[in-house]
């Protein structure tokens, strides 16, 4: 491990200076390009359309490809911030070796993105930081709506809530998660509110309506 | 019908002073309790840089009486699944307690109910620690889990400090030889020194002690307000939980009272036995007046009409005070009652002096946790006491058989009771760094 | 006149709250009973003039014991615990105490005037308020001509009190292993 | 059977387990925080936290908000801290759309986070001096708090939650006595600081709550995600200010304090020197504020070309980080707020099984949460 100490953080740890090539007019154009807005980029499952993103092969990326294979779906660095595509199945695995070998020893944030019009329709997105190496590196994996992908509390002990609130605000269930169940909201609420289907004013009336006893929460 | 005339008469005859000094500590107690609750708040506003009540009153001096009112306003919860009657009771016992107590103290010379008790300091001790009956079964009560915490914390509190307290005393009272009240200040007089100086360890002990009895910062567990809420006074409200509170700050009163009468020389003024010094005795009038002064200084300051109208008012209630400290002075027809009054005043500075400690202390300091209270009660507190009790009986029979001198025979012991509470302590330290670390056994904090 | 009225004022709470302690189910209402009846005895005490009795009683009885008995009676679910404790035998027993006891006591009050020195009833002693202070007469008793038993029940005292440490100390150890 | 029934649970006495519920009112839960505890007599054996009491649904309030509009959103979570949130997520969409602030509103910004770190600490402080039943520091706390809110105040109109940022810069320039008002304050704090440090740190009943009182290792602190200053009192020298300089913090000397136990005296003594290092920190920037524009080359629409950031910054409780994904379009497609109060949260009941129910009070006040965050 000791050798590679530089390959995977050209990407954050020199971020302030701005130096790096990007191969992009990026979005200093947004505004300025306002009223023909891009034609609606078409629809969001398609990935990295925009030219802030790049196909990313580092070292540390060949490692990872090297020992999962297939399971590695794509590498990509977005705003010079890279993350992983993974199999969901290997996820668990991924991340154990991402601790255990790459260094990444503290999972930041664990959370989700919800895409309703793909076939999968649930991102999960694991940030990963490494203290030996001053980087973060990101996990996502596709999830549907009825797989149940394998908790991350057996490695780190802080996804726990993390995974409830994923569990709550997107009703993904995790399978091997020591008590899986609502955190933010209240245990008979019903629907999972950061899915895009939930309408921002839709409440649950009948939750409210019982147990507070008023008409509704708005 | 007659008869019965005659002798309630003669009943009233003999004991008018008992039962005028009674209904006066009944009727005033509270709403001195009252005052010293207000003495404290702008105590802490003023270490706090704040103001404090400055609302009701100039300088918030009518903020007890509106705080009163209010609470005897509010309504009275009693929780659906308490012990209606016990509950109801249980406040009244912590003020009867208090009270009673009160009946055996002297606050100067001649202002007292009962006279003469052989047994008077016992009397105050035990009858105020009745008060923990108030406490515990109005924890039980409550049926709340932080009521019943505060309940056992304070019974277990109580239990153990009064030990270290009771002990403590034993210093004084072997110097005294009494327990009578009036003839302890009496022996402080007669031998020239106030109990302090002879048992500085035993006045120390009890002044801990008596911060823990009353359940004081930092020692107030029974009632911490982040841990527990408010301890055992969680559910009560209005003038139920009034009472508590007031039978808490007449414990103070005693507490203070016990202590200045044990070791601070009672109503004695400083120095009583020193000639030159007997303008001492114009000093109360003085002081009073000077507040008095100071009062019309501020009434010229006070915002609004009403309020400088009271400061009139408070101005003088303070001359016309002054003036009856005065007149036995000035008149010699009335010098019958100077040592009357200036005891009162003298016992009364030393109480507000021992409780204005409590308060320093209490807006100072951080508060304990269980098992260090009772660590150091009972690894620390008792275990000097005792050896206290030997010293001062070490050094009375040192005097008394031996022919030494007191002074050198009470420095000797009381320097060998300080070696013995330094190894106290560090005993202590190494048992707290053993079990902070885990090893060694973790006691339990009740087990005492 | 005074003394009668007091007098009969603590034995009627003492006798009734006795009797209340007896029959209330709830241990903590006893224990509050028992008070009461402690409270009234020690009342009978400072009728009698005997304060250092009076205050022995408030202290230790009212103000140290009572206080293990709450705290236990608190802590201890007692009315689970009594449904497994089964009073069978003791009710049986009891009555035969207590007419044992009523017995004793009609055939003292009968024989009183009988027995050698006057029985029960001294005659010719001073008036109440004009005893010795009886705190330090007590004392002076204690320390002198008392002082060997004294000391013997001061020594049992601490043969109990390290006995229950240690047992106590044992339990805990059994507990953690 | 009688023996049955005294060994109940093989607890002392056959007591049952005593389920004690903190909260969510109750003096010391700082906020709606709910705390069940299982205690045997005082000592706890096991803790479960219910929050989502003031829970207000933020991330999804930013879906349908444009990237402007939000930003004063999430001054309402850490509402003690409200600059450094603003900071956060100004910075972060700013990433997102690959400008960046001019120089001039960067070291505004730097001054403006940096005072409201003490601020927050001094909140801290007092509230967690007072949970421990010190009363008179809260007061002292508040008073030098009150100077600094009024510098906010005089800034940008707000105290609480003051929207100081904006997306690209700033935009108050700097009122005229702003260096001077900042230098009174942290010259006047040099000594108030020290004021607290005597009232406290050598005090032994301070030191005895305090310490070996919620221990977390480092080990402990990484596996929970423990970040902030609880990650450095237990030993570790990382702080994202110097590990990834953001603002214009790699300007500027300071030093990272760490403990070495990793108990709640080492979290006091660690936030104490935070705040000298941040008073430190604003000295140095008010002698040097460049001039130049505040405002960055962003324009009155934001519309991020599609993809995703993610952007954290060490706020006074630790790694706050905004992960944004844009969709091309006004409005964040999906922002995830990594709210550091809400992660440390979960270390709670490492911290403080086997202690007794009033160091529970102690390590929820060195945990330092803001429940606005934790429930966001």
């Amino acid at each position: 491990m000791a050798e590679e100490s530089k390959p995977p953080q050209e990407s954050e740890s020199s971020q302030p200076e701005q130096k790096a090539a990007t191969p992009a007019p990026p979005a200093k154009s947004a505004p300025a390009s306002t009223a023909p807005a891009a034609a609606k980029p078409v629809a969001p499952a398609a990935k990295a359309p925009a030219p802030l993103q790049i196909p990313l092969d580092s070292e540390l990326v060949r490692r990872y490809r090297e020992r999962f294979g297939a399971a590695i779906l794509d590498a990509l660095e977005d705003r010079k911030q890279p993350y992983l595509i993974v199999e969901c199945a290997q996820l668990l695995e991924i991340a154990r070796y991402s601790r255990d070998e790459e260094k990444f020893d503290l999972l930041e944030d664990f959370t989700a993105v919800d895409w309703p019009k793909r076939e999968k329709r649930f991102d999960l997105v694991a940030i990963l930081y490494s203290f030996a190496h001053n980087a973060r590196l990101r996990l996502k994996a596709v999830v549907g709506v009825e797989e149940h992908p394998a908790s991350l509390t057996s490695i780190w002990p802080t996804a726990n809530w993390l995974e409830r609130e994923i569990y709550d605000m997107f009703g993904i269930e995790f399978s091997g998660h020591p008590g899986l169940k609502r955190i933010l909201l209240p245990d008979g609420w019903q629907g999972h509110p950061l899915r895009k289907d939930y309408d921002i004013l839709q409440q649950d009336t009948a939750w409210v309506r019982e147990n507070l006893g008023i008409e509704s929460g708005q | 019908m007659n008869a019965t005339l005659q002798a309630l008469l003669q009943f009233l005859q003999t004991w008018w002073v008992e039962l005028v000094c009674g209904v006066v500590i009944v009727a005033v107690v509270p709403l001195i309790a009252g005052y010293v609750v207000l003495v404290e708040r702008k105590l802490m506003a003023d270490m706090q840089a704040r103001l404090g009540p400055m609302r009701v009153g100039p300088h918030g001096l009518l903020q007890p009486i509106a705080d009163a009112v209010k609470l005897l306003i509010k309504e009275d919860i009693i929780p659906r699944d308490s012990d209606a009657l016990i509950f109801w009771f249980a406040p009244v016992i912590s003020m009867v307690a208090a009270l009673t107590s009160m009946g055996a103290l002297y606050f100067g010379p001649s202002f007292r109910v009962a006279q003469g008790i052989n047994i008077g300091i016992l009397f105050v001790i035990g009858v105020s620690s009745l008060g923990f009956l108030g406490i515990i079964l109005g924890g039980w009560a409550s049926n709340s889990h932080y009521s019943i915490i505060g309940a056992i914390r304070s019974t277990a509190q109580l239990v153990s400090y009064e030990t270290a307290g009771g002990l403590a005393i034993i210093a004084a009272l072997l110097l005294a030889g009494t327990l009578r009240i009036s003839a302890i200040v009496d022996a402080q007089a007669e031998q020239r020194v106030w109990f302090i100086f002879l048992a500085p360890v035993g006045f120390f002990i009890y002044l801990v002690a008596s911060i823990a009895e009353t359940n004081r910062a930092p020692f107030d567990l029974p009632e911490a307000e982040s841990e527990l809420v408010a301890g055992y006074m969680t559910e009560y409200s209005g003038f139920r939980w009034a009472l508590y509170f007031l039978g808490e700050y007449a414990n103070m009163i005693v507490v203070a009272s016990v202590a200045t009468t044990l070791f601070l020389g009672g109503w004695l003024r400083p120095f009583p036995n020193v000639h030159w010094l007997n303008w001492l005795d114009g000093l109360p009038p003085l002081i009073i007046a000077l507040a008095g002064i100071y009062s019309i200084y501020r009434a010229g300051k006070q915002p609004v009409w009403v309020q400088s109208w009271f400061m009139w008012a408070v101005a003088f209630a303070c001359f016309a005070v002054a003036a009856i400290f005065a007149a036995p002075i000035a008149f010699a027809p009335l010098r019958f009652a100077l040592p009357g009054l200036n005891g009162a005043f003298w016992f009364l500075v030393k109480v507000s002096a021992y409780i204005y400690v409590f308060m320093w202390l209490r807006f100072t300091l951080p508060r304990y946790r269980f098992d260090q209270l009772m660590h150091l009660g009972w690894y620390i507190l008792i275990p000097l006491a005792i050896v206290n009790v030997f010293s001062v009986g070490v050094a009375m029979l040192l005097e008394s058989e031996f022919g030494w001198n007191r002074w050198l025979a009470l420095i000797i012991t009381t320097a060998f009771t300080l070696a013995v509470s330094v190894y106290l302590v560090h005993l202590h330290d190494k048992r707290a760094v053993m079990a902070s670390t885990g090893r060694g056994v973790i006691s339990d904090s009740y087990a005492g | 006149m005074l003394d009668s009225v007091l007098f009969y004022f603590f034995a009627g709470v003492a006798v009734l709250s006795a009797a209340l302690m007896v029959t209330r189910r709830n241990a903590v209402h006893s224990a509050v009973f028992l008070i009461t009846t402690l409270l009234a005895t020690a009342g009978i005490f400072l009728q009698l003039r005997a304060e250092f009795l009076f205050i022995a009683q408030i202290i230790l009885y009212v103000g140290g014991i009572m206080v293990l008995f709450i705290f236990v009676i608190m802590l201890v679910r007692l009315d689970v615990a009594l449904h497994h404790i089964r009073f069978r035998m003791q009710r049986f027993v009891a009555v035969l105490v207590a007419l044992a006891l009523a017995f004793e006591v009609t055939v003292i009050v009968l024989l009183a005037g009988k027995l050698p020195g006057g029985g029960l009833f001294v005659q010719g002693a001073a008036p109440a308020d004009k005893l010795p202070p009886n705190t330090e007469e007590l004392a002076k008793s204690l320390f002198s001509s008392y002082l060997l038993p004294f000391e013997i029940a001061s020594v049992l005292l601490l043969v109990a009190m390290v006995g229950a440490v240690v047992m106590a100390k044992n339990r805990r150890r059994g507990d953690a292993s | 059977m009688q023996d049955d029934a005294l060994q109940n649970n093989g607890t002392l006495l056959g007591a049952d387990e005593l389920v004690l519920n903190m909260g969510p009112q109750h003096p010391s839960t700082h906020g709606v925080l709910r705390v069940k505890l299982k205690l045997d007599g005082e000592r706890v054996r096991g803790t479960e936290c219910v929050i989502g009491y003031l829970h207000r649904g933020v991330e999804k309030i930013a879906e349908n908000r444009t990237y402007q509009q939000f930003a004063p959103y999430v001054d309402r979570m850490d509402y003690v801290a409200a600059v450094s949130n603003g900071l956060g997520y100004c910075e972060a969409v700013e990433k997102l759309l690959n400008v960046e602030a001019p120089d001039r509103a960067k070291v505004i910004r730097t001054i403006l986070t940096e005072l409201q770190r003490i601020a927050s600490h001094l909140v801290w402080l007092g509230t967690h001096a007072l949970d421990i039943g010190a009363l008179t520091p809260l007061f002292y706390c508040f008073r030098e708090r009150e100077e600094i809110l009024k510098i906010f105040e005089k800034y940008c109109g707000a105290r609480l939650t003051t929207h100081a940022f904006r997306i690209g810069g700033l935009q108050y320039e700097a009122y005229d006595e702003f260096e001077k008002d900042v230098e009174r304050f942290c010259k006047d704090f040099e000594r108030r600081i020290q004021d607290y440090a005597d009232l406290l740190t050598g005090n032994s009943i301070w030191i005895g709550r305090t310490r070996n009182i919620g221990v977390l290792n480092a080990a402990d602190c990484i596996a929970l995600g423990a970040t902030g200053p609880i990650l450095r009192a237990a030993g570790v020298k990382w702080d994202l200010r110097k590990a990834q300089p953001y603002a214009a913090y790699d300007r500027y000397q300071f030093e990272i304090p760490v403990g070495t136990n990793g108990d709640t005296y080492d979290r006091y003594m660690v936030r104490m020197e935070e705040m000298r290092q941040s008073r430190l920190i604003c000295l140095q920037a008010i002698e040097n504020i460049p001039a130049g524009p505040i405002f960055g080359k962003v324009g009155k629409v934001i519309k991020p070309a599609p993809g995703e950031v993610y952007h954290a910054i060490e706020a006074p409780k630790g790694i706050l980080g905004y992960y944004i994904v844009s969709d091309g379009s006004t409005q964040p497609y999906r922002v995830r707020i990594r709210p550091p109060s809400f992660v440390n949260l979960q270390a709670l009941d490492t911290m403080i099984r086997g202690h007794l129910v009033a160091d529970v009070v102690a390590v929820i006040g060195t945990l330092d949460i803001v429940l606005g965050e934790v429930d966001r």
